[in-house]
Protein backbone atom coordinates (compact mmCIF):
# COMPACT_ATOMS: atom_id res chain seq x y z
CA UNK A 1 0.00 0.00 0.00
CA UNK A 2 1.46 3.21 -1.14
CA UNK A 3 0.17 6.45 0.43
CA UNK A 4 -0.90 9.06 -1.22
CA UNK A 5 1.09 13.01 -0.06
CA UNK A 6 0.18 15.98 -2.16
CA UNK A 7 1.26 19.36 -1.20
CA UNK A 8 -0.58 21.99 -3.04
CA UNK A 9 -2.33 25.44 -3.18
CA UNK A 10 -5.46 24.54 -4.19
CA UNK A 11 -8.44 23.39 -2.06
CA UNK A 12 -9.10 19.65 -1.67
CA UNK A 13 -12.28 17.32 -1.39
CA UNK A 14 -12.80 15.13 1.39
CA UNK A 15 -15.36 13.14 -0.34
CA UNK A 16 -12.99 13.32 -3.22
CA UNK A 17 -10.11 11.44 -1.57
CA UNK A 18 -12.33 8.78 0.33
CA UNK A 19 -13.85 8.01 -3.22
CA UNK A 20 -10.58 7.16 -4.89
CA UNK A 21 -9.57 5.04 -1.50
CA UNK A 22 -12.36 3.11 -1.32
CA UNK A 23 -14.92 2.94 -4.65
CA UNK A 24 -14.76 -0.38 -6.16
CA UNK A 25 -13.32 -2.74 -3.02
CA UNK A 26 -15.13 -4.07 -0.01
CA UNK A 27 -11.78 -5.03 2.24
CA UNK A 28 -12.25 -1.62 3.66
CA UNK A 29 -14.08 -1.68 6.89
CA UNK A 30 -13.27 1.28 8.72
CA UNK A 31 -12.01 4.96 7.42
CA UNK A 32 -10.79 8.24 9.43
CA UNK A 33 -10.52 11.42 8.55
CA UNK A 34 -8.87 14.45 9.50
CA UNK A 35 -9.64 17.94 8.78
CA UNK A 36 -8.11 20.57 9.66
CA UNK A 37 -9.32 24.42 9.25
CA UNK A 38 -8.29 27.73 9.51
CA UNK A 39 -10.15 29.57 12.41
CA UNK A 40 -10.73 33.16 12.61
CA UNK A 41 -9.95 33.48 16.38
CA UNK A 42 -13.22 35.40 17.03
CA UNK A 43 -13.30 37.54 14.47
CA UNK A 44 -9.53 38.94 14.30
CA UNK A 45 -7.88 36.69 11.82
CA UNK A 46 -8.59 37.28 8.00
CA UNK A 47 -6.55 34.43 6.71
CA UNK A 48 -3.23 32.16 7.39
CA UNK A 49 -0.60 32.17 5.40
CA UNK A 50 1.37 29.02 5.26
CA UNK A 51 4.84 28.84 3.99
CA UNK A 52 6.30 25.61 3.13
CA UNK A 53 9.52 24.18 2.31
CA UNK A 54 8.94 22.70 -1.09
CA UNK A 55 12.14 20.22 -1.73
CA UNK A 56 11.66 19.12 1.97
CA UNK A 57 7.62 18.84 2.93
CA UNK A 58 6.77 15.93 0.64
CA UNK A 59 9.72 14.13 1.53
CA UNK A 60 8.90 14.22 5.38
CA UNK A 61 5.10 13.83 4.82
CA UNK A 62 5.97 10.29 2.84
CA UNK A 63 8.74 9.49 5.60
CA UNK A 64 5.87 9.86 8.39
CA UNK A 65 3.60 8.07 6.13
CA UNK A 66 5.57 5.17 5.46
CA UNK A 67 6.10 4.90 9.42
CA UNK A 68 2.45 4.31 9.71
CA UNK A 69 1.82 2.18 7.40
CA UNK A 70 4.51 -0.21 9.14
CA UNK A 71 3.16 0.47 12.51
CA UNK A 72 -0.45 -0.82 11.37
CA UNK A 73 -2.24 -3.03 9.04
CA UNK A 74 -3.78 0.24 6.43
CA UNK A 75 -5.86 -0.13 3.60
CA UNK A 76 -5.33 3.23 2.33
CA UNK A 77 -3.44 6.31 3.70
CA UNK A 78 -3.58 10.27 2.29
CA UNK A 79 -2.29 13.08 3.55
CA UNK A 80 -2.69 16.49 1.89
CA UNK A 81 -1.33 19.49 3.08
CA UNK A 82 -2.10 23.34 1.75
CA UNK A 83 0.44 26.10 1.55
CA UNK A 84 -0.15 29.93 0.53
CA UNK A 85 -3.04 32.15 2.12
CA UNK A 86 -5.92 30.13 3.55
CA UNK A 87 -9.41 32.51 4.81
CA UNK A 88 -11.04 31.13 8.09
CA UNK A 89 -13.58 28.48 7.22
CA UNK A 90 -10.90 26.87 4.80
CA UNK A 91 -9.30 23.83 4.87
CA UNK A 92 -5.55 23.32 5.49
CA UNK A 93 -4.87 19.73 6.02
CA UNK A 94 -6.72 16.26 5.37
CA UNK A 95 -5.81 12.65 6.42
CA UNK A 96 -7.63 9.77 5.84
CA UNK A 97 -6.76 5.95 7.24
CA UNK A 98 -8.48 2.88 5.69
CA UNK A 99 -8.19 -0.32 7.28
CA UNK A 100 -10.76 -2.81 7.88
CA UNK A 101 -10.97 -2.67 11.51
CA UNK A 102 -11.46 0.72 13.60
CA UNK A 103 -8.80 0.88 15.98
CA UNK A 104 -6.06 1.23 13.43
CA UNK A 105 -7.64 3.38 11.33
CA UNK A 106 -8.16 5.76 14.47
CA UNK A 107 -4.57 5.68 16.04
CA UNK A 108 -2.81 5.90 12.12
CA UNK A 109 -4.80 9.02 11.94
CA UNK A 110 -4.17 9.97 14.88
CA UNK A 111 -0.25 9.34 14.85
CA UNK A 112 -0.18 11.31 11.60
CA UNK A 113 -1.57 14.15 12.75
CA UNK A 114 0.76 14.25 15.42
CA UNK A 115 3.83 13.90 13.62
CA UNK A 116 2.68 16.19 10.85
CA UNK A 117 2.21 19.32 13.15
CA UNK A 118 6.06 18.54 14.62
CA UNK A 119 7.97 17.43 11.58
CA UNK A 120 6.46 18.29 8.09
CA UNK A 121 8.23 21.93 7.36
CA UNK A 122 5.24 23.87 7.23
CA UNK A 123 4.78 27.21 8.94
CA UNK A 124 1.97 29.77 9.90
CA UNK A 125 1.82 33.61 10.18
CA UNK A 126 -1.36 35.65 10.69
CA UNK A 127 -2.81 37.85 8.66
CA UNK A 128 -5.13 40.15 11.41
CA UNK A 129 -8.42 41.72 10.42
CA UNK A 130 -7.01 45.06 11.85
CA UNK A 131 -5.14 45.21 8.50
CA UNK A 132 -1.27 44.21 9.79
CA UNK A 133 0.29 41.30 9.43
CA UNK A 134 0.57 38.90 12.42
CA UNK A 135 3.18 37.27 13.77
CA UNK A 136 4.62 33.75 13.05
CA UNK A 137 2.29 31.15 15.07
CA UNK A 138 4.41 29.87 17.76
CA UNK A 139 4.78 26.13 17.98
CA UNK A 140 3.09 24.36 20.61
CA UNK A 141 4.90 22.41 23.41
CA UNK A 142 1.50 20.09 23.41
CA UNK A 143 2.20 19.60 20.19
CA UNK A 144 5.61 17.93 21.07
CA UNK A 145 4.30 16.18 23.85
CA UNK A 146 1.56 15.15 21.31
CA UNK A 147 4.09 13.39 19.14
CA UNK A 148 5.95 11.76 21.95
CA UNK A 149 3.15 9.40 23.04
CA UNK A 150 3.76 7.04 19.92
CA UNK A 151 7.65 6.84 20.61
CA UNK B 1 40.02 18.15 16.61
CA UNK B 2 43.92 18.43 15.77
CA UNK B 3 42.60 16.54 12.32
CA UNK B 4 39.86 19.10 11.83
CA UNK B 5 42.22 22.16 12.28
CA UNK B 6 44.51 20.60 9.74
CA UNK B 7 40.96 19.96 6.85
CA UNK B 8 40.13 23.73 7.94
CA UNK B 9 43.50 24.52 6.18
CA UNK B 10 42.20 22.82 3.24
CA UNK B 11 40.26 25.29 2.75
CA UNK B 12 36.30 25.85 2.01
CA UNK B 13 33.42 23.27 0.35
CA UNK B 14 30.40 25.48 -1.49
CA UNK B 15 26.61 24.19 0.73
CA UNK B 16 23.25 26.14 -0.40
CA UNK B 17 21.39 27.05 2.72
CA UNK B 18 17.58 27.71 2.63
CA UNK B 19 15.87 29.64 5.94
CA UNK B 20 12.52 29.63 6.04
CA UNK B 21 9.75 31.94 8.01
CA UNK B 22 11.05 34.40 10.78
CA UNK B 23 14.82 32.64 10.68
CA UNK B 24 14.17 34.12 6.73
CA UNK B 25 12.91 37.17 7.83
CA UNK B 26 15.79 37.74 10.06
CA UNK B 27 18.75 37.24 7.98
CA UNK B 28 16.79 38.59 5.24
CA UNK B 29 17.50 36.23 2.19
CA UNK B 30 15.45 33.22 1.01
CA UNK B 31 18.64 31.01 0.19
CA UNK B 32 22.23 31.39 -0.08
CA UNK B 33 25.41 29.37 -1.24
CA UNK B 34 28.06 29.99 0.61
CA UNK B 35 31.73 28.78 0.93
CA UNK B 36 31.39 27.22 4.52
CA UNK B 37 34.85 26.26 5.82
CA UNK B 38 35.51 22.72 5.82
CA UNK B 39 36.51 21.78 9.31
CA UNK B 40 33.08 23.10 10.46
CA UNK B 41 32.16 19.70 11.85
CA UNK B 42 28.53 19.68 13.50
CA UNK B 43 25.80 21.79 12.30
CA UNK B 44 26.09 24.18 15.75
CA UNK B 45 29.95 24.72 14.31
CA UNK B 46 27.76 26.42 10.89
CA UNK B 47 25.78 28.06 13.01
CA UNK B 48 28.38 29.56 14.90
CA UNK B 49 30.12 30.49 11.74
CA UNK B 50 26.63 32.22 10.41
CA UNK B 51 26.11 34.02 13.80
CA UNK B 52 29.59 36.02 13.11
CA UNK B 53 28.28 37.19 9.70
CA UNK B 54 26.09 40.06 10.99
CA UNK B 55 23.71 40.94 12.64
CA UNK B 56 20.90 39.72 10.85
CA UNK B 57 22.34 36.07 11.40
CA UNK B 58 22.87 37.09 15.21
CA UNK B 59 19.58 37.76 15.27
CA UNK B 60 18.32 34.60 13.36
CA UNK B 61 19.66 32.06 15.98
CA UNK B 62 19.80 34.46 19.10
CA UNK B 63 18.51 31.40 20.94
CA UNK B 64 19.95 28.70 19.44
CA UNK B 65 17.96 25.99 20.64
CA UNK B 66 14.50 27.14 19.44
CA UNK B 67 15.93 27.09 15.39
CA UNK B 68 15.77 23.82 13.43
CA UNK B 69 17.91 22.70 10.69
CA UNK B 70 17.56 20.00 8.46
CA UNK B 71 20.27 18.27 6.25
CA UNK B 72 19.52 17.66 2.67
CA UNK B 73 15.25 17.27 3.70
CA UNK B 74 15.96 15.67 7.20
CA UNK B 75 15.82 17.10 10.34
CA UNK B 76 19.38 16.98 12.02
CA UNK B 77 20.29 17.78 15.84
CA UNK B 78 22.46 20.73 16.29
CA UNK B 79 25.33 17.88 17.54
CA UNK B 80 24.63 16.20 14.06
CA UNK B 81 27.78 16.16 11.47
CA UNK B 82 27.25 18.12 8.68
CA UNK B 83 29.03 15.34 6.64
CA UNK B 84 28.42 16.27 2.26
CA UNK B 85 25.22 17.74 2.87
CA UNK B 86 24.67 20.44 -0.20
CA UNK B 87 21.42 21.50 0.97
CA UNK B 88 21.19 23.16 4.58
CA UNK B 89 18.20 24.49 5.86
CA UNK B 90 17.00 26.62 9.08
CA UNK B 91 13.76 27.20 10.43
CA UNK B 92 11.53 27.84 13.29
CA UNK B 93 9.54 24.82 14.88
CA UNK B 94 6.77 23.70 12.26
CA UNK B 95 3.45 24.84 12.95
CA UNK B 96 1.55 22.78 9.62
CA UNK B 97 -1.22 20.97 10.22
CA UNK C 1 -24.02 22.23 20.78
CA UNK C 2 -27.46 19.48 20.57
CA UNK C 3 -25.48 16.30 19.04
CA UNK C 4 -27.12 15.37 15.93
CA UNK C 5 -28.66 11.56 15.80
CA UNK C 6 -30.03 9.84 13.05
CA UNK C 7 -30.71 5.99 12.45
CA UNK C 8 -32.36 5.32 8.95
CA UNK C 9 -32.88 3.02 5.88
CA UNK C 10 -31.19 5.00 3.34
CA UNK C 11 -27.45 5.58 2.71
CA UNK C 12 -25.73 9.16 3.84
CA UNK C 13 -23.41 11.14 2.78
CA UNK C 14 -20.05 12.03 4.42
CA UNK C 15 -20.01 15.55 2.46
CA UNK C 16 -22.93 16.56 3.23
CA UNK C 17 -22.79 16.07 7.31
CA UNK C 18 -19.64 18.03 7.26
CA UNK C 19 -21.23 21.02 5.82
CA UNK C 20 -24.35 21.32 7.31
CA UNK C 21 -22.01 20.95 10.52
CA UNK C 22 -19.34 23.57 9.13
CA UNK C 23 -20.72 25.73 6.55
CA UNK C 24 -21.06 29.46 7.75
CA UNK C 25 -19.19 29.28 10.16
CA UNK C 26 -15.17 29.87 11.53
CA UNK C 27 -14.66 28.65 14.68
CA UNK C 28 -14.00 25.20 13.76
CA UNK C 29 -10.10 24.24 13.62
CA UNK C 30 -10.49 20.44 13.14
CA UNK C 31 -13.32 17.90 12.32
CA UNK C 32 -12.78 13.85 12.56
CA UNK C 33 -15.00 11.74 10.45
CA UNK C 34 -15.22 7.83 11.13
CA UNK C 35 -17.24 5.55 8.53
CA UNK C 36 -18.12 2.51 8.99
CA UNK C 37 -18.64 0.13 6.04
CA UNK C 38 -19.67 -3.24 5.48
CA UNK C 39 -16.75 -5.73 4.22
CA UNK C 40 -17.50 -8.74 1.91
CA UNK C 41 -15.07 -11.00 3.97
CA UNK C 42 -13.19 -12.06 1.00
CA UNK C 43 -16.40 -12.67 -0.88
CA UNK C 44 -18.12 -14.93 1.37
CA UNK C 45 -20.28 -12.25 2.11
CA UNK C 46 -23.25 -11.18 0.14
CA UNK C 47 -24.86 -8.53 2.84
CA UNK C 48 -25.12 -7.66 6.70
CA UNK C 49 -28.53 -7.15 8.05
CA UNK C 50 -28.81 -4.86 11.15
CA UNK C 51 -31.34 -5.15 13.25
CA UNK C 52 -32.31 -2.59 15.73
CA UNK C 53 -34.43 -1.78 18.55
CA UNK C 54 -35.94 1.66 17.12
CA UNK C 55 -37.59 2.57 20.56
CA UNK C 56 -34.20 2.60 22.31
CA UNK C 57 -31.52 3.01 19.34
CA UNK C 58 -31.91 6.81 19.15
CA UNK C 59 -32.02 7.36 23.11
CA UNK C 60 -28.89 5.27 23.47
CA UNK C 61 -27.27 7.06 20.78
CA UNK C 62 -27.87 10.55 22.18
CA UNK C 63 -27.29 9.45 25.84
CA UNK C 64 -23.92 8.88 24.02
CA UNK C 65 -23.77 11.66 22.40
CA UNK C 66 -24.43 13.83 25.78
CA UNK C 67 -21.72 12.09 27.57
CA UNK C 68 -19.04 13.26 24.45
CA UNK C 69 -20.33 16.65 24.73
CA UNK C 70 -19.74 17.13 28.24
CA UNK C 71 -16.17 15.32 28.03
CA UNK C 72 -15.32 17.58 25.41
CA UNK C 73 -15.61 20.96 24.32
CA UNK C 74 -17.33 20.21 21.02
CA UNK C 75 -18.64 22.26 18.12
CA UNK C 76 -20.66 19.71 16.42
CA UNK C 77 -21.13 16.18 16.98
CA UNK C 78 -23.12 13.65 14.12
CA UNK C 79 -24.03 9.92 14.86
CA UNK C 80 -25.56 8.49 12.18
CA UNK C 81 -26.75 4.71 12.45
CA UNK C 82 -28.22 2.63 8.96
CA UNK C 83 -30.45 -0.55 9.70
CA UNK C 84 -31.78 -3.08 6.97
CA UNK C 85 -29.79 -5.06 4.64
CA UNK C 86 -26.69 -3.15 3.66
CA UNK C 87 -24.00 -4.76 0.75
CA UNK C 88 -20.32 -5.08 0.68
CA UNK C 89 -18.34 -1.61 0.45
CA UNK C 90 -21.93 0.91 1.75
CA UNK C 91 -21.99 2.68 4.75
CA UNK C 92 -22.86 1.38 8.12
CA UNK C 93 -22.16 3.88 10.25
CA UNK C 94 -21.04 7.36 10.42
CA UNK C 95 -19.36 9.52 13.35
CA UNK C 96 -18.58 13.44 13.21
CA UNK C 97 -16.88 15.54 15.68
CA UNK C 98 -15.93 19.07 15.45
CA UNK C 99 -13.66 21.43 17.64
CA UNK C 100 -11.19 24.13 17.94
CA UNK C 101 -8.28 21.68 18.31
CA UNK C 102 -7.70 18.29 16.86
CA UNK C 103 -7.22 16.36 20.37
CA UNK C 104 -11.37 16.95 21.31
CA UNK C 105 -12.02 15.79 18.16
CA UNK C 106 -10.27 13.13 18.27
CA UNK C 107 -11.13 11.67 21.36
CA UNK C 108 -14.82 12.08 21.31
CA UNK C 109 -14.77 10.46 17.65
CA UNK C 110 -13.60 7.32 19.23
CA UNK C 111 -15.56 7.21 22.19
CA UNK C 112 -18.52 7.48 20.20
CA UNK C 113 -17.24 4.63 18.17
CA UNK C 114 -16.43 2.82 21.22
CA UNK C 115 -19.57 3.13 22.84
CA UNK C 116 -21.58 2.79 19.93
CA UNK C 117 -20.43 -0.80 19.59
CA UNK C 118 -21.05 -1.90 22.93
CA UNK C 119 -24.13 0.28 23.68
CA UNK C 120 -26.03 0.82 20.84
CA UNK C 121 -29.08 -1.77 20.25
CA UNK C 122 -27.75 -3.03 16.81
CA UNK C 123 -26.92 -6.54 15.72
CA UNK C 124 -25.47 -7.89 12.79
CA UNK C 125 -26.47 -11.32 10.62
CA UNK C 126 -24.13 -12.47 7.98
CA UNK C 127 -25.64 -12.70 4.51
CA UNK C 128 -23.29 -15.68 2.98
CA UNK C 129 -22.20 -16.10 -0.76
CA UNK C 130 -23.22 -19.37 -0.75
CA UNK C 131 -26.86 -18.14 -0.37
CA UNK C 132 -27.53 -19.44 3.23
CA UNK C 133 -28.53 -16.84 6.16
CA UNK C 134 -25.32 -16.90 8.44
CA UNK C 135 -25.43 -16.42 11.90
CA UNK C 136 -25.81 -13.29 14.11
CA UNK C 137 -21.82 -11.71 14.28
CA UNK C 138 -20.35 -12.80 17.70
CA UNK C 139 -19.61 -9.45 20.06
CA UNK C 140 -15.57 -9.25 20.75
CA UNK C 141 -14.26 -8.91 23.71
CA UNK C 142 -11.83 -6.00 22.29
CA UNK C 143 -14.82 -4.13 21.99
CA UNK C 144 -15.66 -4.33 25.58
CA UNK C 145 -12.14 -3.38 26.43
CA UNK C 146 -12.66 -0.47 24.12
CA UNK C 147 -15.05 1.05 25.92
CA UNK C 148 -13.13 0.06 29.57
CA UNK C 149 -10.92 2.36 28.72
CA UNK C 150 -13.32 5.92 28.72
CA UNK C 151 -14.20 4.97 32.20
CA UNK D 1 -39.47 -12.20 50.50
CA UNK D 2 -42.16 -13.21 52.62
CA UNK D 3 -43.69 -9.42 52.05
CA UNK D 4 -42.80 -9.89 48.44
CA UNK D 5 -44.71 -13.15 48.41
CA UNK D 6 -47.50 -11.46 50.23
CA UNK D 7 -48.05 -8.78 47.06
CA UNK D 8 -47.61 -11.58 44.80
CA UNK D 9 -50.73 -12.96 45.94
CA UNK D 10 -52.31 -9.46 44.94
CA UNK D 11 -51.83 -10.59 41.54
CA UNK D 12 -50.25 -9.82 37.87
CA UNK D 13 -49.16 -6.60 35.91
CA UNK D 14 -49.35 -6.41 32.33
CA UNK D 15 -45.50 -5.79 30.69
CA UNK D 16 -44.44 -5.81 27.09
CA UNK D 17 -41.62 -7.47 26.39
CA UNK D 18 -39.59 -7.19 23.55
CA UNK D 19 -36.86 -9.76 21.52
CA UNK D 20 -33.98 -9.23 19.32
CA UNK D 21 -31.62 -11.02 16.99
CA UNK D 22 -31.21 -14.37 18.25
CA UNK D 23 -32.82 -14.12 21.42
CA UNK D 24 -35.83 -13.05 18.89
CA UNK D 25 -35.61 -16.24 17.12
CA UNK D 26 -35.41 -18.58 19.76
CA UNK D 27 -38.49 -17.57 21.49
CA UNK D 28 -40.53 -17.15 18.31
CA UNK D 29 -41.65 -13.90 18.59
CA UNK D 30 -40.63 -10.39 18.44
CA UNK D 31 -42.58 -9.02 21.38
CA UNK D 32 -45.55 -9.83 23.81
CA UNK D 33 -47.74 -8.31 26.28
CA UNK D 34 -47.52 -10.98 29.40
CA UNK D 35 -49.01 -10.87 33.00
CA UNK D 36 -46.09 -11.44 35.11
CA UNK D 37 -46.56 -11.35 38.70
CA UNK D 38 -46.40 -8.50 40.70
CA UNK D 39 -43.90 -10.20 43.05
CA UNK D 40 -40.86 -10.66 40.22
CA UNK D 41 -38.35 -7.85 41.93
CA UNK D 42 -35.56 -8.38 39.15
CA UNK D 43 -34.70 -8.43 35.87
CA UNK D 44 -33.12 -12.10 36.66
CA UNK D 45 -36.58 -12.67 38.49
CA UNK D 46 -38.41 -11.97 35.79
CA UNK D 47 -35.32 -14.08 33.18
CA UNK D 48 -36.78 -17.65 35.65
CA UNK D 49 -40.05 -16.92 34.99
CA UNK D 50 -39.90 -16.94 31.53
CA UNK D 51 -37.86 -19.89 31.44
CA UNK D 52 -40.40 -21.82 32.65
CA UNK D 53 -42.95 -20.97 30.05
CA UNK D 54 -41.71 -23.46 27.31
CA UNK D 55 -38.32 -24.70 25.60
CA UNK D 56 -38.50 -20.93 23.42
CA UNK D 57 -37.71 -19.21 26.07
CA UNK D 58 -34.83 -21.70 27.76
CA UNK D 59 -32.78 -21.79 24.41
CA UNK D 60 -32.87 -17.99 24.77
CA UNK D 61 -31.76 -17.70 28.13
CA UNK D 62 -29.74 -20.80 28.19
CA UNK D 63 -26.87 -18.80 29.20
CA UNK D 64 -28.57 -16.17 31.27
CA UNK D 65 -24.88 -14.79 31.89
CA UNK D 66 -25.19 -13.48 27.81
CA UNK D 67 -28.57 -12.08 27.48
CA UNK D 68 -28.53 -8.39 27.86
CA UNK D 69 -32.36 -6.75 29.02
CA UNK D 70 -33.18 -2.95 29.14
CA UNK D 71 -35.89 -1.52 31.09
CA UNK D 72 -37.98 1.56 29.33
CA UNK D 73 -35.30 1.72 26.78
CA UNK D 74 -32.11 2.00 29.29
CA UNK D 75 -29.86 -0.72 29.83
CA UNK D 76 -30.36 -2.99 32.91
CA UNK D 77 -28.32 -5.21 34.56
CA UNK D 78 -29.50 -8.95 35.75
CA UNK D 79 -30.52 -7.56 39.66
CA UNK D 80 -31.71 -3.98 38.85
CA UNK D 81 -34.89 -3.86 40.38
CA UNK D 82 -37.80 -3.78 37.41
CA UNK D 83 -39.72 -1.45 39.27
CA UNK D 84 -42.85 0.21 37.07
CA UNK D 85 -41.08 -0.83 33.60
CA UNK D 86 -43.61 -1.06 30.98
CA UNK D 87 -41.36 -2.38 28.17
CA UNK D 88 -38.72 -4.95 29.06
CA UNK D 89 -36.58 -5.96 26.31
CA UNK D 90 -33.82 -8.82 25.77
CA UNK D 91 -30.98 -9.45 23.29
CA UNK D 92 -27.74 -10.33 22.80
CA UNK D 93 -24.73 -8.28 23.37
CA UNK D 94 -24.95 -5.73 20.75
CA UNK D 95 -23.05 -5.76 17.95
CA UNK D 96 -23.63 -2.38 15.57
CA UNK D 97 -21.58 0.22 14.61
Amino acid sequence: MTPLIRIQREDFSLQDEIDALSTGRADIGAVVSFTGLCRDEAGTLTALELEHYPGMAEVEMSRVATEAVERWPLMGLVAIHRYGLIRPGEQIVLVLAASAHRRAAFEAADFMMDYLKTRAPFWKREHRADGTLGGWVEAKAEDDDAAQRWS
Amino acid sequence: MSSAVATAAAGTRPVRIVYFAWVRERVGLPEETLDIPADLATVADLVRWLKARGEGYEAAFENEKIVRAALDHVHAKPQAALGTAREIAFFPPMTGG
